[in-house]
């Protein structure tokens, strides 16, 4: 927390028309409480479909992974693209909540605790797809150097453990973060809840009364965390591209994929909060806290990122071309006019072309159409890892050996199942914790005094 | 300065357990019967009489359809394990004693002895007799014998005990392949000191 | 209930206010004023005056340990069972560092939570109060012995507390 | 031996090996296992090694020489005898499959009868007997027939002997292919009855006119040895081939040249080239071949240059290097089987007599008993049948009912025949219409001989335990002498009572051993005959003349419909009789890459004329018949011509045959040609059926993009110095020399780092050579592969996802045949590369995938957890995933090992269970078996000790295996070949597979 904020910090989008910490409180708190029917039914739907994806995968481990699309050489398909798509997710969350947080950023109090959700989930959905898509995933342990009586470890050479060590890092780390930031808040609402919840927060709150012994290991806690986070966040979608960048297929080895995944990954995590946001501010009726103005910062950063995005793409191709090695340049002819040029058409289409709507300001100001283009975006950057796994691997070195992958009911099932998973556990939050920061929302707002400050 | 020591105790605990877990690693490798212990030879022990009556369901290891007594035909008559199990020098698996070359004795020996008995009805039957397999590989290893016992140069009982002393045979090594490592990582080439015997995979899994 | 020695509880609405009361109480030898604030608040914190948190000691040694055993394990797991891969040397510490990078951020922000329990317990020093401080309201806690609560409580009010009451 | 055999019982076997039982286990060791001994231990079997039994494979007439490879009782491998002079060890993908027909889950697995209900029941050997005895006592003398396949041996004597005893001659062999045309031609042209040996091996100008001598021709295996030796590349010097038929067919893609006559007229093609040489190069002809300029006056080049659509130049090209070498022109396949067939036989043989090769490469020696018999035979018989002539009929060794035209009526043919009783294996279309089954036991189980030509006489004897309630038809046949009394009683009262067929058998060796004034006594020239596979000797060839009086009848106009079809003989599938056994199934064929199914060859520009594209279902209609099969667009072809493999569209013949693809004999009219044999031509049309499927191929691209990955080169070229600069992938810049002296350094540095642990000494690298210049497509290695190596097949609907798993494929790739240039096919044997520096390694999280110390990239499947990433990160493709689990029977989906095909698998290679991933390991279990063997016996391993199922079976000799580090090795030698290149070296991979660089000979150094 801005320890060094001064209560008359830099304007803060909430600035004219302050709530006071009271109202503060009681808004937030008052998104808690006994959820409505609409709730359940949709928490329902979404039960469904999780049962759906698990019935898919049980199915899937009976049988082999022969019911689902793979065909050789195609190895790699719906599932690493999916768990690709939800690191990537994961992303923004950290990004909003610990680098914006070092920049000392604002307006990033009253949206970084949804996004700060999201990242746990979207780790949480990501960390199944390594395993769901193994072809023994009941030996998954044998991917953890643990002490064994054969005598055997694991290739720290290979890419895919340092993905192990990268995942769990960040998903300890980020849940971490996640939980500390929430202790001020739940000591608040505790301080205000009745029964059941009260005890639920009493336990939760670990103690915490906002003394000023807890404050001052708290604060330097709390920072030394978000220091951490902020080269992880950095390193773990490098790691994951690195997946690919390590390889000598066509199309995946390339320098340029670290911070193009980044970018990327970012770029499609901002979207993803945007689309959460949306209909949560509208529910939580929270347009007092989260405005037009958060949204516009975070359509800057979605057009920023975006822009990378597009220019890696373009340096993608450059690069095929340029590098004049025939096979990388067959391949790259073949994403854009082979047989899956609609994926990678698409791709472009919607992380390339469509960011560029946010140069205007009445675009970036206006809700319904970001969240159209969050949709979009999503979409896009789905198609982009499709892009990068499916349509690289269909068109290697050995020509004999080119063919293509269609996939079946047993993937889609699987990729609805994850969407229903990371939504379960982010409905359960909403519900039950504050998804707007109770502390960091009243930080902005300058404590009432007696007196002028003297400058 | 006592806020000091916390902090560096904690981060050598964090050492240590780092370190445990690598020694933790090398005492399970070498626990269960590592590099097989030799005991003193009582081949030579010629005054060995097994003992007259002993009751199954105590001893280790299966239950076999007709109990056949090792610490009898090798321990106390001395008969040397390659008698039965004649291949162990010219192939893979060590080969099982047919019915006929059991009854190569028992055509005279052992009337009376309910269990020789059972022995020559299964031959009277032409019904081989089912025997439990005691010491048992994965389908994914392969191992020979000939190679171990002739090349090797290896004792029966370094991997299958005291087989002499043992009523009914019991898995006296865990076969496991940490266990099989622990003695290749001693064992050297006999004709090339200071050259380990092998711990490449594809010696075993192919 | 009172888990705590007696003593003078005092709610402000004014931050400069309660900075101002902590910093007469100090001036009057007052050593173990607490105060509560919903949000953390340099002044207040200024005011109290301790020197700022040994945690950073913990990150930076569970970072280093971290990076320790990222390099151990490594190196000493590709040596302990040798085996070639794709022609490159058995222990290559480059694409190590991945790992050790990895588990330096791990035990370092385990250090640093673990730090953060350890002294805010070991801080920890008894008060009353009140569910207004996690609020709007500012808490500050004096304990003293009964005879001399009442002169604390004339200065509280007099800093402008809100409320100020005796705590048995 | 045979004692030891006939007291073994499978269960002991099977429990001793574990082998099956084991393997079904996949990875889990939970189970108890029984240990089960022989009540009498085998002399000649030790628990855990091979035994090695030679007999005789009959999957066709050619009759190659095999060992059974036993283990506890039970054949796990087939491989070649390499003592036996037709196929010297070799063995071709069809007999690596043989022991898929022993063991085969759809065998007859005892006598059975037809009942009321008109559905078979099974019935006691006894009651069998007894039924046939009954209605031959019933039957009068002429009205039993005896039609049979092509026995070619003591077999066919019984049944003659045994025949005329009962009064009747109606003995009939049937063989599909009988080359009836040759058999006639030769009577006409040389008056012999006999089909000569064409010696490849001396050929130095091989022209072929439509014969697919590399396939199924007479004797493939053998003429692969022979075109090698010829056609191989060998310091500089080489043969030539030149094919002319109208379809590109396997053997044709080995040629240096491909001539695309107009359907039918090779005849002519063949004459005018007689006509070139009678008149202008008589260097090599004998003396009286003058006399045949009068007859091949009317075939002078131009002449007949618009018939056949070959310019003149061309036959004067190839007449004048046709004479000017030891040439030879083969006559057969596709050219033999169109309406002229017998011209373009004799037309050939004329040829031949001309260039002077008759008695050089073309050499008769006396007449093979019996022959292929001819469809003619079978078409009496069914004319016979029709007039009510046949009162009981037996069948063995034949399957009339599916490899005829469907027109010439065989069912309801043999509808007529009172009593039908049938001998086969399988309950194949002739059997099930059959009111008795006595099935026969399969060739390795049972004693018989085969004479595959003159001068060999080959044996078969029982490698094991027959696995079902099976009699050898031989003792059946003598069993029901003995009970009919008699004359025929008599007959088989013989020398050995109750001996049965073996002691006939051995009665006609007998006569054999006085033949050849073999003095030793009979036991003793039986068992070394028995230990070899036969007896065989070189016989003097004898002398023949051209006949006087030869008439050249001229060629029929061909006429009506669209296109032609021809329909040929699959290289995997021969005649069909490999329709059931899996591993062919899956076997891609060696042209089109499409397995299980039949599809339709046709030109990319008619398919294009038409509209269609591949995986179009179209409907092909003859005035005979028509067929629905998807189109393959196949560059090979004339564009007038559609082309169809046979041995698909069973209607019976087991669960792998049964009604799958198409029978393309419907095409076929049933009346014999002039010749006597079926013409396998017709005039068709062509047309849509709406419906399209997607082709169970297993090739991508069929167009190397110019990555080098099959490369080639010319004669001419490598004189003209084409290996000083080999092909690259072009890199982007050639590397400056300071950079690649830095990038050596840091390459040594890593090789240096790599020495540790087990690595720090001197071992071994592994390494194979293949010479396409040698290679023939001939897909042997394919199967002999799966074999060894317990690799499963996958079924058609997961080819058709491209999830075969076959470690060893046969790529084949076209080069040209744009407009003007000719069409070049190019096969590249594909199998894992065994990399130095190996990209799926590094990848594996797990080590399941390593460098071994020996040089090989092992596999370790039981630690593999299925991430597949190695598979991603192998440029060359060459690793195989187990999308289901194929060894268990919990799923019967994909399970591939149905009992008893389980006792096919291999006990010392581990059976892959779901989810891992697999690969070629240069036969590791035979490389560790070797070590074992010199570690035991104290010495080291030898150049040649260690044999891979690919290099054994190999026809060609084009692949070797050996220690690269070993200078002195034969593979050594080959990897500093000057033709050396290895597939996408510039990846830096290392791979320790050598290619040899196909050559081409386009004439004109001879």
């Amino acid at each position: 927390m801005a320890t060094t904020m001064r209560p008359d910090a830099a304007p803060s989008p909430a600035h004219h028309h302050h709530p006071t910490y009271h109202e503060v409180t009681r808004d937030i708190a008052a998104t808690l409480g006994h959820p409505k029917r609409g709730y359940f039914i949709l928490f329902g739907f979404v039960l469904l479909v999780l049962a759906a994806g698990i019935v898919a995968l049980l199915y899937q481990i009976r049988r082999g992974l022969g019911v689902a699309g793979y065909s050789p050489p195609v190895m790699w398909a719906v599932y690493v693209t999916t768990f690709v798509f939800w690191v990537g997710i994961a992303h923004s969350g950290t990004l909003i909540s610990a680098i914006l947080y070092l920049f000392r950023s604002a307006w990033r109090t009253s949206v970084y605790r949804t996004a700060e959700a999201m990242t746990v989930f979207a780790v949480m959905t990501a960390g199944l797809f390594p395993l769901i898509h193994l072809g023994r995933l009941w030996y998954a342990y044998w991917l953890f150097p643990y002490p064994n009586q054969r005598g055997l470890w694991v290739n720290f050479k290979s890419p895919l453990v340092w993905d192990v060590f990268a995942v769990s890092t960040y998903f300890t780390v980020s849940t971490l973060f996640l939980i500390v930031g929430l202790i001020p808040d739940v000591a608040a609402i505790r301080d205000r809840a009745t029964g059941w919840r009260k005890k639920l927060y009493t336990i939760t709150a670990l103690g915490w009364r906002g003394a000023d012994y807890q404050w001052r290991h708290y604060v330097k806690a709390y920072l030394y965390l978000a220091a951490l986070a902020t080269p992880l966040v950095l390193s773990v979608h490098s790691v994951v591209s690195w997946d690919f960048a390590m390889s000598i297929v066509p199309g995946w080895h390339a320098t340029i994929f670290a911070p193009y995944f980044v970018a990327g990954a970012i770029y499609s995590g901002v979207a993803m909060v945007i689309t959460l946001m949306v209909p949560l501010r509208k529910v939580f009726r929270l347009e007092r806290y989260i405005t037009v103005v958060h949204f516009e910062n975070l359509s800057k950063l979605l057009l920023l990122t975006g822009m990378i995005v597009a220019y890696s793409y373009l340096v993608e191709y450059f690069i095929a071309w340029y590098g004049g090695n025939p096979i990388e340049r067959a391949t790259f002819w073949n994403r854009a006019f082979g047989d899956y040029w609609w994926a990678s058409w698409t791709m472009i289409l919607c992380n390339g072309a469509l960011p560029w709507l946010l140069w205007f300001r009445k675009i970036r100001r206006s809700i319904p159409a970001l969240f159209v283009l969050s949709l979009f975006v999503n979409l896009g950057m789905w198609f982009e890892r499709y892009v990068i796994i499916v349509v690289s691997l269909s068109h290697e070195y050995e020509p004999y050996a080119m063919g293509n992958y269609t996939p079946t009911w047993v993937d889609w099932t699987i990729l609805a199942g994850s969407f229903a998973w990371f939504f379960m556990w982010f409905l359960l939050f909403a519900k039950n914790f504050p998804t707007v920061s109770i502390t960091e929302v009243k930080e902005i707002i300058p404590w009432p005094r007696r007196r002028e400050v003297r400058a | 300065m006592t806020r000091w020591v916390v902090p560096v105790t904690t981060g050598a605990a964090v050492v240590v357990v780092g370190a445990l877990t690598v020694f933790a690693a090398r005492g399970l490798r070498s626990q269960g019967p590592a590099s097989p212990k030799v005991q003193p030879d009582t081949v030579v022990d010629l005054t060995y009489e097994a003992p007259v009556d002993v009751d199954t369901v105590g001893l280790p290891g299966p239950r076999q359809p007709i109990f056949y007594r090792h610490d009898v035909h090798a321990g106390q008559y001395r008969m040397d394990c390659r008698y039965c199990h004649y291949n162990v020098e010219r192939s893979p698996s060590p080969g099982l004693p047919s019915l006929a070359s059991c009854m190569g004795c028992h055509l005279i020996v052992g009337s009376g002895n309910p269990e020789v008995q059972k022995l020559r009805d299964a031959v009277a039957a032409k019904q081989p007799v089912q025997w439990v397999e005691v010491h048992r590989l994965s389908q994914f290893v392969h191992f020979s014998h000939e190679r171990h016992v002739v090349a090797g140069e290896l004792n029966c009982k370094e991997c299958h005990g005291q087989v002499n002393r043992m009523p009914q045979v019991y898995q006296f090594a865990s076969l496991k392949m940490g266990w099989c490592i622990a003695c290749h990582k001693t064992k050297e080439y006999k004709d090339q000191p200071g050259r380990p015997v092998t711990t490449d995979c594809s010696a075993c899994h192919y | 209930m009172s888990g705590h020695p007696g003593g003078v509880l005092a709610a402000f609405r004014h931050v400069d206010d309660a900075a101002q009361a902590i910093r007469d109480l100090r001036a009057k030898g007052f050593a173990d004023v607490t105060a509560y604030t919903p949000v953390p608040n340099q002044e207040i914190a200024a005011a109290i005056g301790r020197q700022s948190s040994p945690v950073r000691l913990w990150t930076l040694l569970g970072g280093l340990t971290g990076l320790g055993l990222g390099l151990v394990m490594t190196l000493w797991m590709s040596l302990d069972y040798p085996i070639v891969v794709g022609g490159k040397p058995i222990p290559s510490v480059i694409p190590y560092i991945v790992i050790m990078f990895e588990l330096t951020i791990l035990c370092g922000a385990l250090a640093t939570i673990t730090g953060l329990i350890v002294h805010a317990v070991r801080s920890r020093r008894p008060a009353a109060f009140d569910p207004r401080f996690t609020d709007d309201h500012i808490g500050v806690f004096v304990p003293c012995a009964p005879e001399g609560r009442g002169a604390v409580q004339q200065l509280l009010q007099a800093a402008g507390a809100e409320e100020v009451r005796i705590e048995a | 031996m045979t004692d030891g055999m006939n007291r073994r019982k499978f269960l002991k076997v099977l429990g001793v090996t574990g082998g099956g039982a084991a393997a079904m286990a996949g990875c889990s060791t939970e189970r108890v296992e029984k240990l089960i001994p022989y009540l009498v231990p085998l002399e000649d079997q030790i628990p855990g090694l091979a035994t090695y039994y030679a007999s005789t494979c009959r999957e066709c007439p050619a009759g190659c020489g095999v060992y059974l490879r036993v283990r506890e009782g039970r054949a796990v491998k087939v491989e070649g005898n390499p003592d036996h002079p037709v196929n010297r060890g070799r063995v071709c993908a069809r007999g690596q499959a043989s022991l898929q027909g022993t063991y085969n889950p759809d065998r007859i697995r005892g006598p059975m009868e037809r009942t009321l209900t008109g559905t078979f029941a099974p019935i006691t050997w006894e009651a069998a007997i007894t039924r046939v005895v009954e209605r031959l006592k019933g039957a009068p003398a002429g009205s039993l027939w005896f039609l049979t396949g092509n026995e070619g041996g003591s077999f066919d004597r019984l049944v003659r002997d045994w025949l005329s005893a009962l009064g009747s001659s109606h003995a009939v062999t049937f063989e599909p292919f009988a080359y009836e045309a040759l058999w006639q031609a030769n009577r006409a042209v040389f008056g012999i009855d006999a089909i000569p040996s064409y010696r490849l091996g001396d050929a130095e100008c091989l022209v072929s006119f439509g014969a697919d001598f590399l396939e199924t021709w007479l004797s493939p295996v053998e003429h692969a040895r022979g075109f090698a030796a010829a056609h191989g590349y060998h310091d500089g010097r080489m043969g030539r081939y030149v094919h002319v038929e109208p379809r590109l067919s396997m053997t044709a893609m080995s040629a240096d040249e491909w001539i695309a006559p107009v359907p039918g007229t090779e005849g002519v093609l063949a004459l005018a080239m007689a006509h070139v040489i009678v008149n202008h190069h008589l260097e090599r002809a004998p003396a009286d071949a003058v006399q045949l300029r009068g007859l091949l006056q009317p075939y002078e080049p131009d002449q007949v240059a618009g018939r056949t659509g070959v310019p003149a130049e061309t036959v004067h090209r190839l007449a004048a290097e046709f004479a000017a070498r030891p040439s030879l022109a083969l006559p057969g396949g596709a050219g033999t089987q169109h309406r002229d067939a017998q011209l373009t036989a004799v037309a050939v043989n004329l040829l031949n007599y001309v260039a002077g090769n008759v008695g050089r490469t073309v050499v008769f020696e006396p007449a093979a008993s019996g022959g292929n018999g001819s469809y003619v035979g079978v078409a009496d018989l069914v004319a016979a049948a029709r007039r009510n002539e046949i009162g009981v009929l037996f069948v063995h060794g034949a399957n009339p009912a599916y490899a005829t035209p469907p027109g010439l009526g065989v069912a309801e043919a043999l509808a007529a025949v009172p009593f039908k009783v049938s001998f086969a294996r399988c309950l194949d279309e002739t059997a099930a219409l059959a009111d008795l089954v006595l099935p026969d036991h399969d060739p390795y189980e049972q004693w018989n001989d085969y004479t595959p030509r003159a001068g060999v006489r080959s044996l078969l004897q029982p490698v094991m335990q027959p696995v079902f309630d099976t009699r050898q038809t031989g003792d059946v046949l003598i069993d029901v002498a003995r009970r009919m009394g008699g004359a025929l009683g008599a007959r088989f009262a013989g020398a050995a009572p109750e001996g049965g067929y073996k002691a006939y058998l051995q009665e006609r060796w007998g006569e054999l051993q006085r033949e050849l004034a073999d003095r030793r006594p009979f036991d003793e020239f039986w068992r070394e005959a028995v230990q070899r596979g036969g007896v065989w000797r070189d016989l003097p060839a004898s002398p023949v003349r051209v006949a006087r009086d030869i008439a050249l009848n001229p060629p029929t106009p061909t006429g009506g419909g669209r296109f032609t079809a021809i329909v040929y003989p699959s290289p995997t599938l021969y005649d069909g009789r490999g329709a059931n056994r899996p591993w062919l199934q899956e076997l891609p064929d060696p042209v089109t890459k499409v397995t299980w199914g039949t599809c339709v060859e046709l030109h990319p520009d008619t398919a294009s004329g038409l509209g269609l594209a591949e995986g179009d279902v179209v409907e092909v209609r003859s005035a005979a018949g028509a067929i629905e099969a998807p189109v393959y667009l196949y560059p090979g072809l004339r564009p007038d011509v559609v082309a169809v493999p046979l041995g698909q569209g069973h209607t019976a013949y087991g669960r792998y045959a049964d009604g799958r693809g198409a029978n393309a004999l419907r095409l076929l009219g049933p009346e014999p040609a002039a010749f006597g044999g079926v013409v396998r031509y017709a005039d068709v049309t062509v047309a849509a059926t709406g419906a399209h499927v997607v082709l169970a191929k297993t090739e991508g691209k069929n167009r190397q993009l110019d990555r080098g990955i099959a490369q080639a080169v010319t004669v001419a070229g490598i004189a003209a110095g084409a290996l000083e600069h080999k092909f690259h992938l072009p890199e982007a810049a050639p590397i400056p020399e300071r950079e690649e002296r830095i990038l050596d350094e840091v390459a040594r540095k890593q090789r240096e780092a790599t020495k540790y642990g087990p690595y720090a000494f001197e071992t071994s690298r592994w390494g194979l050579a293949i010479d396409l210049a040698k290679c023939t497509g001939c897909s042997a290695c394919v199967v002999a592969c799966s074999a060894e190596n317990n690799v499963p097949f996958v079924g058609e609907a997961q080819v058709a996802r491209r999830r075969e798993m076959q470690w060893i494929r046969i790529e084949r790739y076209f080069e040209g045949g744009g407009p003007g240039e000719p069409l070049e096919a190019r096969f590249v044997p594909m199998l894992c590369q065994q990399c130095g520096n190996a990209p799926c390694e590094p990848v594996c999280p797990v080590f399941a995938t390593y460098h071994t110390p020996d040089g090989l990239n092992g596999q370790a499947y039981n630690r593999c957890v299925g991430t597949r990433y190695c598979s991603n990160n192998c440029p060359y493709k060459v690793r195989y995933f187990n999308w289901y689990d194929q060894s268990t029977p919990d799923d019967p989906r994909t399970f591939a090992w149905e009992e008893p095909l389980h006792w096919l698998l291999n006990p010392d290679v581990t059976v892959r269970s779901k989810g891992v991933m697999e690969k070629c390991t240069f036969c590791v279990q035979r490389i560790r078996g070797a070590q074992n063997e010199a570690r035991v016996a104290g010495r080291d391993l030898a150049d040649g000790d260690v044999v891979t199922a690919c290099q054994q079976t190999c026809p060609a000799d084009a692949i070797v295996f050996g220690n690269l580090t070993d200078a002195g090795s034969r593979v050594a030698r080959l990897a500093a070949d000057p033709r050396r290149y290895r597939v996408l070296e510039s990846l830096n991979t290392q791979p320790a597979v050598t290619y040899l660089m196909k050559v081409r000979n386009l004439g004109g150094e001879a």
